[in-house]
This record gives C-alpha cells, sequence and structure tokens, in this order.
C-alpha cells in the first residue's frame, strides 16, 4: 500500500494518546500522589480495514496493556479510542456489549485461555449464547461449521479442552473469536506458547483466515521474525510508547530509531553464516521500571547515540530523514539509512550502568 | 515495616473493640436472671431489684457499656458475680493452668506434626509415607474428648488396675510447687490436645513440602550438589513452613478456648473450664473477661504471624 | 576420548496415565571448549536427558552409560553424583526467578554453592570469590549487590547470577537449558555473550539445550535434534543447517518464519506422538510427507559422508544431503 | 536453501488439515466430565472404596433405626430397670440380650448407638450443606468482585474464622437453650466461613486467568462469569472440603453434645453417651468404648474417603498431555 492509498481509506480502529496508569503500592502515609505505573503513556495509531498491524516490544513495554485499551477490555485513563467511526472510548460494559460483536481478542496462552471445566462445542458457542444469536441445533451447527474452518474435527464438539494439544487449543481460540464474524481481531502473542513446527500451522491458518473473511488484525508478539512474517505495517513499543511505526520492508530496510535496530540485530536467526555476518549491538543495562520512566527519551540513558537533549526532550513521533508520512519515528537523532549503531558513542555523561530495577512493578506492567 | 505493624496493631484494635460491643450486646440484652440464681427461690422482687442495683444491671445499657470500657482501661474487669473477687483475678488463677496445657501440646505437636510431615513428603508414596499417613488420619479423625477419655481408661484406670500408679486421674499441681507431679499431670492432657493437632499438621506439613520440593529451586539446590539433608532442610523447609507458621498463630491462639474439652475431661479448671461454668451461671462480667483475653489472643497471634512472615520471606519484608 | 560421553541413554517414568518413555536411545558427547546444541520441541525428551545424567531425575527407570572424564556417571552412588553435580556439571535454568531460592540473598547461595565442595574455604573467602564471580558475569556493583536477593534484579541480571553460581567451581561442563527462553531478544543476546565469554576464559564444555534454532546458529558447534526421545540427527554446525538429512530437521528450518520470505509457511502437518504409546518406528513417522513401510520398524542410523560426525536416523538416500549441499554452494 | 525437498514433495501438508485426527488413539476416554475422571480414579483406590461402603453402611442403619429396635424388641428410650441393670444398679455388660451392654439407666446401648447416628449424620450433612452453600456463595461473590465487596467479606471471614468455636458455640447454646436446629445453625455459623475462604482464594486466582478475560471480551455480564465460567472451576476443591468438613461437623455434634450443650437427653446421641459414660466407664468399659467406636469409625471412614476424594481431584495426576516440565512433577 502506498502513502496515498493508506491515507485514502478511513481507519477501522483510531487510537489517539491513550494512556493507561495502573497504580501501585499504596498511597504514601503522608499525603503525595498515588505512585502508579505507566504501561501505556500516550500512544496514537490507526489501523485501516484488511491490513496487519504488528506490535513489537518487550516485556513490560505496554503491548499487551494497549491491546486491551484498544478493544476497551481496560478503561483509559485518557485518550481516545475510535472504533468504525464511533468513539468508544467512555462506553459502559454494556453499552460496548453490541461492538464485541465486531472485535475480538485472541488470547496468547492456549492452556489459559479455554475453560478447562467446559466442553470445547460450549466454548465455541459461547459468542452466540452471550449474543442470543442461535439456540439449539443451529448453534450446533454453527459451532461445527466453526471447527471445520479452522482445521479442527467436528465431531470432536463434546471433549474438553484438556484433550487437545497445544495447537488444537489455539484453533478452538481463533474459532471462538471469529464466531460473530468480526471486523477487527486483536491477537495477543497467539503463537508464542507454540512449539515452531505447531506455529507455522497456526500462522498459516491466521494468513488464510484473514483473506477469505476480509479481517483486519493488531498481531502483538515479542517475536520480531513472526511480526515481520505476517504483518504490513510494524509499531515498535519501547516503555508504554512507540518509539517507531512504519511498513514492514521500510522498517527493515530504513530502520530509523536505535532501539528498533538493536531490537533487529539481538532477534537470533536460524543461519549460521548470517549470523557470523551480523554486526550485533548488545544494549547495555535492564529495561528502567514504567513506574519511573526515564526523563525525555526514555530510551536514552541505553542509547548510544544519546545526547543532552535525549536527557530533557522527548522526541515526537514523526516522519523524519525525509521518509513518507507512513513511517513515523520518536527520535531526535534518527539512523541514516546504512548507519550502524555500534559506531556510535554516547554523548552524555549520565548513564547509570547499574539501572535499578523494580521488579514488581514491571511485573505488573506484563500483562502479556 | 514500622508502618505496616502500626497498621496491624491499630486494626487489631478496631477488632478488639468490635468483639467487646458484640460480647456486651450479647450478654446484656439477653433475658437474664444472675439476680434471680443469687438470690435464691425465695428472693422477693424487692430482693433482685436490690441486687440489679448492687451489680449495676438496672442501668441504661450504654451506660453500663462506657463503665465497662473505661474500667477495662484501667485494667478492671469487674468482679465475679458468684465468688466477689475481681475477674482479673479469676482469669490471673486460671490462666497459668491454660497456658501450661497449651504451650506444652503446641511444642509437641509441632514437633511431631512437622517431622511427621517432612518424612513422609520425601519419601511420598513409601510405606513410611502411607504409615504416617494413617497415623494422621486416624488421629485426624479422633474427637479430642474422645482421646482423653480413652488415655484416662487405659493409662489411668488400668494401669491403676494393674498396680501402676503414673499418671493421675486428672487436676493441677503448679509447676512452684512440684515440677514433677506438674509433668505428671500435664502428660495426658498434653497427648490429648497435642495428637490431634499433631496429625493435622502432619498433612499440612506434608502438602506444603511436597509443593516446595517440586519447585524450580530445589531442582537448582540438588543441581549445586548439596547433601540431600541440606536440600530439605535449608531449602525446602524454609519455605515449606509458612503455612506451617500462619497455621500455627491461628491454633495457638485458639487455644485459650480450644482446650475447654481437655479441661473438662482431666478436671483442670483452667479458662476454659472456668467459662464453662461462667457460661452456663450466665456470669457475665467473667464470660466477658475471658473472651476479651481470647480475642487479645487471637490478635496479637495474628500480628506475630505477619511479622513472622516478614522474616520468612524477604519479599514480603522488601514490599 | 570426549569429556562427556552418553551412549544409548534411556529414561522412563511410571505415571497414573502409563509408563512415559521420555528418553529412547540417545547418544552424544561433547569436548572441553565446545558446545553442543541439543535442538527439540516440548517434549522431545532433551532436558529429561540431561538432568538423567546428573541424577536430576528421581525415580525414573535409566539404562545406558554415560562418562564424565572416563568416571562412569550412571549408576554411580548418591555421594558421588553429587560430588560431580556443581563441582564438575553446572547446571543453569529456563525460568531464573524460579530456579534462585526467593527466601535467601544470591551472594549466601553462591557461598553456600562454594563451600557444599570446598569445604576449606572460609567464609570471607567464599564471599570474595562470590563477588568477583558477580563482576565477571556483567553484574554492576556487585559489591552492594551480593546482598540483594532474587526478586531484586531483572530477569537478565537474574540469569547471570544463575551462570555466576553454575561457573563458581569452574567445571568441566556447563548444562545450559533453555537459558534464554524466558528472557527478551535483547536481554537473550546479552547472557549468551556471557557463556560465550566465559566459555572462552575456562575452556568450559557447554550442553545447550533449546528449541529456538536461532540460538544454536548462534552458540552451537555441533547440534542434536531430539524428536520423541530420540536423535534424529546429528551435525557439526554448517552441517545441520546447509546440508540437513533428515525429514524433521527440514520441517523444522522450513516452519520457521525466516526473514525476508513472506507468504505461507510450511509447518509439519500433525501433532508430536504420545511417550506414552510411542510409534514402533521412527517416531516422526506419522508427520512425514516421506513415511514407508519401513520406517515403522526401525530407522537406520546412517552416516553422512562428507566430513564430520553427521549422522541421521532416516531411510531416504543419503545423497539427498549431498544435493543439498551441491546447491548451496 | 532447501527448496529440493519441497519439490518432490507430492503431499506438502495444506494448511487447513485437521492436525485433530492424528490423536484419536490418545482421547479413548472423549468427553468425559472431570467429575467422571474424578469417580474413575477414586474407584481404584480401595481404602476410599472401603470408606465409601462403611459409610453405606452406617446411612442404612440408620434409616433403618426403627427396624433395628423392633428387631431387637428394645426402644432407644426404654429403660429396663430390671433387666437392664446389676442388682447394684449399674451398667449390664454385653449379653446376648444387650449385645453391647446397656448404660446407667438400663438402655440398650446398641440401639441408642444405632439411633445416634441418626443424629450424628443428620447434623453432620445438614450443617455442612448449609455452610457451604452460603461459604461459595460469599467466596464468589467476594472473590469477583474485588474492590470494597471483598474488603469487607473477606474481614467478615477473618472474623468469624478467629472465634473461638467451642466458646462462642456455649455461649449461643446458653442463651438459646439446646436443641437440634441450634446445634445445626451453631455449626453451620461456624463452618462457612473457612469454605467462603477457600473459594475466595480459588476465584480470585481464577478470575485473573485469560478465560475469565476471554469470556469478558466476549461481552459476557457477570453473573454468567461468575456462574458459568468461574463455579465450575471451583467445583472441585469444594467437593473435597464437602467429604472433609462432614466429620468435622460430627465431631463438633458429639463435643457439644458430650458437653451437655448439643442435641438435649433423652434423644440418643454418641457424644451425650459418652458424656454418661463419664462416671461410669470405671465398671462399665462398653459403656465408653462402644459409642466412642461408632464415632471414630464414622468419622475416619469420612475422612478416609475425602482423602481419596483430594486425591482423585488433585489436578497433577489427570493430565493427558505431559510436557517435560509435568513429567518432572510425577517423578517426585
Amino acid at each position: 500500500m502506498t502513502t496515498t492509498e493508506h491515507n485514502a481509506v478511513a481507519p477501522l480502529l483510531e487510537v489517539t494518546d491513550v494512556r493507561k496508569h495502573f497504580p501501585i503500592g499504596r498511597r504514601p502515609l503522608f499525603g503525595g500522589p498515588q505512585p502508579v505505573l505507566k504501561a501505556v503513556d500516550g500512544v496514537s495509531l490507526q489501523v485501516r480495514p484488511g491490513e496487519t498491524l504488528g506490535l513489537v516490544g518487550e516485556t513490560g513495554c505496554g503491548k499487551s496493556t494497549l491491546a486491551r485499551c484498544m478493544v476497551r477490555l481496560y478503561d483509559l485513563t485518557s485518550g481516545t479510542v475510535n472504533f468504525n467511526g464511533s468513539d468508544i472510548s467512555t462506553l459502559s460494559r454494556g453499552e460496548l456489549r453490541p461492538l464485541r460483536r465486531e472485535m475480538q481478542v485472541m488470547f496468547q496462552d492456549p492452556y489459559g485461555s479455554l475453560n478447562p471445566r467446559r466442553r470445547v462445542g460450549s466454548i465455541i458457542g459461547d459468542p452466540f449464547a452471550i449474543h442470543g444469536v442461535a439456540e439449539g441445533d443451529e448453534r450446533k451447527r454453527k459451532v461445527q461449521d466453526l471447527m471445520e474452518l479452522v482445521g479442527l474435527n467436528p465431531e470432536h464438539y463434546n471433549r474438553f479442552p484438556a484433550e487437545f494439544s497445544g495447537g488444537q487449543r489455539q484453533r478452538i481460540g481463533i474459532a471462538r473469536a471469529l464466531a460473530l464474524n468480526p471486523k477487527l481481531v486483536v491477537c495477543d502473542e497467539p503463537v508464542s506458547a507454540l512449539d515452531v513446527s505447531i506455529q507455522a500451522q497456526v500462522i498459516n491458518l491466521l494468513a488464510e483466515l484473514q483473506e477469505r473473511l476480509d479481517l483486519t488484525y493488531v498481531f502483538i508478539s515479542h517475536d520480531l521474525s513472526v511480526v515481520r512474517h505476517v504483518s504490513d505495517r510494524i509499531a515498535v513499543m519501547y516503555l508504554g510508547k512507540i518509539v517507531e511505526i512504519a511498513g514492514v520492508d521500510d522498517l527493515h530496510d530504513h530502520t530509523r530509531h536505535p532501539y528498533t535496530q538493536a531490537l533487529l540485530s539481538a532477534v537470533p536467526s536460524a543461519d549460521p553464516d548470517a549470523v557470523a555476518a551480523r554486526e550485533r549491538i548488545v544494549l547495555t543495562g535492564d529495561l528502567p521500571s514504567p513506574a519511573n520512566p526515564p526523563t525525555g527519551c526514555r530510551f536514552h540513558p541505553r542509547c548510544p547515540k544519546a545526547q543532552q537533549i535525549c536527557v530533557t526532550d522527548d522526541p515526537e513521533l514523526v516522519s523524519r530523514l525525509g521518509d513518507d508520512a507512513v513511517h513515523q519515528v520518536a527520535c531526535h537523532f534518527p539512523l541514516a539509512d546504512g548507519e550502524l549503531l555500534t559506531a556510535s558513542r554516547p554523548a552524555i555523561a549520565d548513564i547509570d550502568p547499574d539501572l535499578s530495577f523494580d521488579a514488581s512493578a514491571a511485573e505488573k506492567g506484563t500483562s502479556a | 515495616m514500622i508502618r505496616f505493624l502500626v497498621r496491624r496493631v491499630l486494626q487489631g484494635l478496631l477488632v478488639i473493640w468490635f468483639i467487646t460491643l458484640i460480647l456486651f450486646a450479647t450478654f446484656y440484652i439477653a433475658p437474664s436472671n444472675v439476680a434471680q440464681t443469687l438470690g435464691g427461690r425465695q428472693a422477693t422482687p424487692q430482693t433482685i431489684a436490690l441486687i440489679n442495683q448492687r451489680l449495676g444491671l438496672d442501668r441504661p445499657l450504654y451506660e453500663q457499656y462506657l463503665s465497662f470500657v473505661g474500667n477495662a482501661l484501667r485494667g478492671d474487669l469487674g468482679y465475679d458475680y458468684y465468688k466477689q473477687i475481681p475477674v482479673t483475678q479469676v482469669i490471673a488463677e486460671a490462666l497459668p493452668k491454660t497456658l501450661s496445657i497449651a504451650i506444652g501440646a503446641a511444642i509437641i505437636w509441632l514437633i511431631i506434626g512437622v517431622t511427621n510431615g517432612v518424612l513422609s513428603a520425601t519419601r511420598p508414596r513409601s510405606f513410611l509415607d502411607r504409615g504416617l499417613t494413617v497415623f494422621a488420619l486416624f488421629f485426624y479423625s479422633m474427637p479430642t474428648f474422645l482421646l482423653g477419655l480413652l488415655l484416662l481408661f487405659f493409662l489411668y484406670f488400668q494401669l491403676t488396675l494393674a498396680g501402676v500408679k503414673i499418671f493421675p486421674a486428672g487436676g493441677f499441681v503448679p509447676f512452684s510447687a512440684s515440677p514433677g507431679q506438674w509433668l505428671l499431670h500435664m502428660i495426658l492432657p498434653w497427648i490429648t490436645v497435642a495428637l490431634v493437632s499433631a496429625a493435622a499438621y502432619t498433612r499440612l506439613t506434608r502438602t506444603s513440602m511436597l509443593e516446595v520440593l517440586g519447585e524450580d529451586y530445589i531442582r537448582t539446590a540438588r543441581s549445586k550438589g548439596l547433601s540431600e539433608r541440606r536440600v530439605v532442610l535449608r531449602h525446602g523447609l524454609r519455605s515449606g513452613l509458612t503455612p506451617v507458621v500462619t497455621q500455627f498463630g491461628i491454633d495457638v491462639a485458639g487455644l485459650v478456648g480450644g482446650v475447654i474439652v481437655t479441661e473438662q475431661v482431666f478436671s483442670i479448671d483452667g479458662l476454659g473450664r472456668t467459662s464453662v461454668t461462667a457460661i452456663t451461671q450466665q456470669d457475665q462480667p467473667v464470660i466477658i473477661g475471658i473472651a476479651l483475653l481470647g480475642t487479645v489472643a487471637v490478635v496479637v497471634a495474628n500480628i506475630l504471624v505477619d511479622i513472622a512472615y516478614a522474616f520468612l520471606d524477604p519479599r514480603v519484608r522488601l514490599n | 576420548m570426549p569429556l562427556l560421553e552418553v551412549d544409548d541413554l534411556h529414561v522412563s517414568f511410571g505415571t497414573p496415565d502409563g509408563v512415559v518413555r521420555a528418553v529412547r536411545g540417545v547418544s552424544f558427547s561433547v569436548d572441553r571448549g565446545r558446545t553442543l546444541g541439543i535442538v527439540g520441541e516440548s517434549g522431545s525428551g532433551k532436558s529429561v536427558a540431561t538432568q538423567t545424567i546428573v541424577g536430576l531425575t528421581r525415580g525414573a527407570r535409566v539404562s545406558g552409560r554415560a562418562t564424565l572424564d572416563g568416571e562412569n556417571l550412571l549408576g554411580a552412588d548418591p555421594d558421588t553424583l553429587r560430588r560431580i553435580r556443581g563441582a564438575k556439571i553446572g547446571m543453569i535454568f529456563q525460568d531464573p526467578l524460579s530456579s534462585l531460592h526467593p527466601y535467601y540473598k544470591v551472594g549466601w547461595q553462591i557461598v553456600e554453592m562454594i563451600r557444599a565442595h570446598e569445604r576449606g574455604t572460609s567464609k570471607s573467602a567464599a564471599r570474595q570469590r562470590a563477588v568477583d564471580l558477580l563482576d565477571a558475569v556483567g553484574i554492576p556493583s556487585p559489591r552492594t549487590r551480593i546482598d540483594n536477593y532474587p526478586h531484586e534484579f531483572s530477569g537478565g541480571m537474574r540469569q547471570r547470577v544463575m551462570i555466576a553460581m553454575a561457573m563458581a567451581l569452574n567445571p568441566a561442563v556447563l548444562v545450559a537449558d533453555e537459558p534464554t527462553t524466558a528472557l527478551d531478544v535483547t536481554v537473550q543476546a546479552q547472557v549468551l555473550d556471557v557463556m560465550r565469554d566465559l566459555q572462552r576464559e575456562f575452556g568450559t564444555a557447554i550442553i545447550l539445550i533449546t528449541h529456538d534454532l536461532g540460538v544454536v546458529a548462534d552458540m552451537a558447534d555441533e547440534v542434536v535434534v531430539m524428536y520423541g526421545g530420540q536423535v534424529m540427527e546429528r551435525a557439526e554446525r554448517r552441517d545441520l543447517f546447509y546440508r540437513h538429512h533428515h525429514p524433521y530437521t527440514e520441517g523444522l528450518l522450513n516452519s520457521l518464519p525466516t526473514s525476508g520470505r513472506r507468504g505461507k509457511l510450511t509447518p509439519i502437518a500433525g501433532t508430536p506422538p504420545s511417550m506414552i504409546t510411542p510409534p514402533p518406528g521412527c517416531p516422526f513417522e506419522p508427520r512425514c510427507v516421506h513415511a514407508m513401510d519401513r520406517c515403522r520398524e526401525k530407522p537406520p542410523t546412517v552416516e553422512i559422508p562428507g566430513g564430520g560426525p553427521h549422522t541421521s536416523a532416516c531411510w531416504l538416500p543419503v545423497e539427498r544431503a549431498q544435493r543439498t549441499k551441491a546447491e548451496a554452494s | 536453501m532447501t527448496t529440493d525437498l519441497a519439490k518432490h514433495d507430492p503431499a506438502a501438508p495444506e494448511p487447513i488439515v485437521p492436525d485433530a485426527l492424528e490423536l484419536e488413539g490418545e482421547s479413548r476416554i472423549e468427553g468425559r466430565t472431570p467429575l467422571q475422571l474424578a469417580w474413575a480414579k477414586l474407584r481404584r483406590d480401595k481404602v476410599a472404596m472401603v470408606s465409601l461402603v462403611v459409610i453405606a453402611i452406617i446411612i442404612i442403619l440408620a434409616l433403618a433405626a426403627p427396624l433395628v429396635a423392633s428387631l431387637v424388641g428394645h426402644g432407644p428410650d426404654d429403660q429396663y430397670r430390671q433387666a437392664g441393670l446389676t442388682p447394684a444398679g449399674l451398667p449390664k455388660p454385653p449379653t446376648g440380650q444387650f449385645i453391647m451392654g446397656t448404660d446407667d439407666l438400663g438402655r440398650d446401648l446398641f440401639v441408642r448407638i444405632i439411633y445416634g447416628s441418626r443424629i450424628s449424620l443428620l447434623v453432620g450433612v445438614l450443617s455442612t450443606l448449609i455452610a457451604v452453600a452460603v461459604g461459595v456463595v460469599i467466596g464468589i461473590v467476594a472473590g469477583y468482585f474485588g474492590g470494597i465487596v471483598d474488603t469487607v467479606l473477606a474481614r467478615l471471614i477473618d472474623t468469624v474464622l478467629s472465634i473461638p468455636f467451642l466458646l462462642a458455640a456455649i455461649a449461643i447454646v446458653s442463651i438459646s437453650g439446646p436443641s437440634l436446629t441450634v446445634t445445626v445453625i451453631v455449626i453451620a455459623f461456624f463452618s462457612w466461613s473457612s469454605v467462603a475462604r477457600i473459594v475466595r482464594g480459588q476465584v480470585l486466582s481464577i478470575r485473573e486467568r485469560e478465560y475469565v478475560e476471554a469470556a469478558r471480551s466476549l461481552g459476557a455480564s457477570d453473573r454468567r462469569i461468575m456462574f458459568v465460567d468461574i463455579l465450575p472451576n471451583v467445583l472441585a476443591p469444594v467437593i473435597v472440603y464437602t467429604t472433609l468438613l462432614i466429620p468435622i461437623s460430627i465431631v463438633s455434634e458429639a463435643t457439644l453434645s458430650f458437653l451437655g450443650l448439643g442435641v438435649p437427653p433423652p434423644t440418643a446421641t454418641w457424644g451425650g453417651m459418652l458424656d454418661g459414660s463419664l462416671n461410669y466407664y470405671r465398671v462399665a468399659y462398653w459403656y465408653l468404648l462402644f459409642p466412642g467406636l461408632a464415632l471414630l469409625i464414622t468419622t475416619l471412614a469420612f475422612n478416609l474417603f475425602g482423602d481419596g476424594v483430594r486425591d482423585a481431584f488433585d489436578p497433577r495426576s489427570d493430565r493427558l498431555f505431559a510436557t517435560e516440565s509435568e513429567t518432572e512433577d510425577e517423578k517426585k
């Protein structure tokens, strides 16, 4: 999709300056504000109908929280979410119910996302039951059609989740998400828990279903190679913010953000010669706590290109270095084409190599 | 930590206050015929009114409550209606007896329960484990009073019949009077209280240890080449004890009322027996005094458990 | 003679559902200073195999042979094994948070390790060594961090602590069981670097168990591919990636969404076999597109000519692997 | 790099191939509910089955108590001052006429023990059922809604749990006077809190599971999530706890009756009989022994059975697909 085409289509989902802060710990005894964990801290993006937007980032970067905000499983701290042209940011649970038919979530853990005490038929039939769509035999027929669609044996209608393998369970989750013919499906790490050979089956299934059913995906994963395989565009998150967003090829060929490059270079490749030839960037330090993120650009304490301005000013997410509007980066000193991060040395002195890490806070932010 | 303790103590005080309110409501609002009992059958209405007046029972309830709280805060829990001695003195007489039973029994059951539980958990499904499970379930099923009666029957009565006089039928000898006699008088009550709890603790420790021994860090401890003994005792037991400590705190506090049956069977006038008598006689000040003591014990035990928790688990301590 | 040699290892466990035959005839070896990658999907028996060697699978039925430096491991008495564990074979595991004892300071845990094997070492000397170790694995300000509890570290730092502990007695072999699976890729890169550096310095042999072919391509000198409790293929790293013979290895590599390849992936159909009633012949036979009748009996272990100890348990003609090489070059 | 194999591969797998078919061999137990699975496991447990038979016999005897009485020819409250007492007025040892002897009022102990089982079972089961019903509802509501609802309910649960049962029971009975109803209510009142605590704990963790979130993302109502998604998942511990609560309630009833605060005489209760034996066991061992045995056998049978039920529901042994880490557990 070119830039003009991209902008011509009205977005299916539009997220504007969304923030989600979780309270952590107790309010200080003698006044003071409630400490919060800024899981998502000012994210804006759009999802066009029919595309797959990949959302990558490391543990605790807020990608799963963002996904849950998109479909309003969480109440927003601030910001707006527009779905299909209408503002859903402040709708109540009851008001959201009819919309649930159009946006669905697919979860990561095929063991955790299916109720172990219920039969597969009733799990997949849940959307019908909740929305009063089909009853009795008709529901059963629809469920079995769905099972067939995702490659499950419809005769296994009466089985329990424990009787299926991980890959099959993920198919059950897919069938449930597709039952009401949604427009948008948010896939939260749908293949992360699966072995590679099974993972490939599920990725193929998702691709085929997208084509057949005209689905729009938001695909969340920490695995860059998977995201790269399935996505049209990719948004890279770091500590609750999007640092770079671009078309999948652009992101790889014209990487702008130092963090993106570090992330890309760290992805293991099953190709010994390529691994040997690659220039690896090993980031120093740990992910800072989302409860107390660094000032300015959040990546600055770990960034080889950091300058004084990075400590004070938070860079905007905009197109830089003459990129088109689809490719945006939040960096004061974006990488030029072919520039290698390994050549840079930071120009600030206050990089603390021992960033203390608040484990409880970080884990709280990890809803994935 | 300090902040946490302050909060827990305040919470505890709130609970204690709440309990006094309930106790007061229960025992003073309920129809009472103390005066009738004290006055005897021939008491005239005038006598009864006089008695009520002397006991302060004719004052408005809130007044009675306020004076009760006021006195209690000064350490005065009122007078036993019948014996005409301060409730604090009644408690002071009964408390050592109950404490003797409770502390001794608690030590015994803790040692037996934890040892058996650890043995069971380190050899699951073995002959020993099965044997200990049967032991545990047997005594767990045994009502305390039945065990007490059986001990009396076999170890006191049958032995005495056979000419072996070791154990007395019951009663209490203060430790200060004769440590040997104190011990002899305590052994059967201890066993009675301890065996039932030891059974429960065996099960609790076993379950908890089995869970802990399946943890990754136990595998790490083994992979470090530590002796199995060290793996189980230093690495396993440290975390396996957490639920045991919780339960122990609750149980020891509950013993104030929990030894009622044992005191009854062995005719020991501890807090339990005293409170049963007081309840049947509707001797409100004594009931409330003992109940208050029990509540304080529970509250203090809960705080101690929390401290023990923080001591055991650095994750609690540091958050 | 290789440093660590495992020959025809079988491991099974009794469970309420039946006997689980987790490992069925596995052989491998590793030399000083070298890294052996063991790759396999969940349930392939890769962790069970290595844990059995050091006697960490209690209650399992074990047969076969395993030697470390000529010393017999299987069937050795528990005390001998205990002295080997930690001192000669160090281990690190997948989840560094659950693998460290939550109630003890990391320094205490390392000192315990040292003093368990070296009775004579004083507490202060062991503590000084623990500080040095933490420093060596790249933990900043080790002198203060030594008195922290595991939960006060990040995931990557915890795994460094685990490595420091496993390397404390300079073991001949380091068994790393999915050491980076629970970590993010940027942290994974750091941890793998630490392992590489230590290996270079001390000449440790590493057995790296993983499901991630990328990690293997990065780290391993030699690779063993396991499936259904058996070794499917064993080869030097480049041979395995560019000249593999076994259809399972091929299937695994094809399943990967490798960079630059869009569109459909070619997954392996079906699911892994039950380890209670494994297929009588080749465990991969039910999912293999090349399956033949004789695969149902027993696959051969053929040596692939062309240098290196390359073997594959498959009936397909050997030329397949060589042809691939010709095309690749 | 490996194009060769892919090319001459006519049976290249279709992406949407039912991989379920391969599992046929492993899933013979198709569609059995967790309850059925647990029952199947329980049936292999000899101790539990023997206990179940013992429980069944006790229940049958309790139901058939009037029949037994008419067969023996003695009513539970009939006092045989001549035939049932020695000339000195003491209880008589077991004989052909009174197979378990008599008590101090010359009543047939055997018949009284049979009648006593009615009270024990009635109180044990009834108070347990009330406690479980109340506990489950409060536990689910507290755990699911969290926040202020949970804080209030959890405090309530803790408070009830920290009241010493016997002391409070005695106090209540001393005010209301002893009766069967009071006994059931008092025991139920002090039992529901532990059920509620267990259920609440379970729900707190279940609430965070992805399948609950999945239900929410489908637009399910709170009530549906609580009773369709959560309730079936707390059923196993509730069933286990129910079987273990029955013997506890039986012991509580016996203890209250022993203290003279349970079901008032002359109704035959095991606790009451043991209370009566207190002054006579030195001359009449049977007066202590038989009611004691009846009580012990009953509680033991329920506890052994409950232990078996707990094992049968233990999730660690009903996994179909054991992964490597799970087989680790099996070894230990």
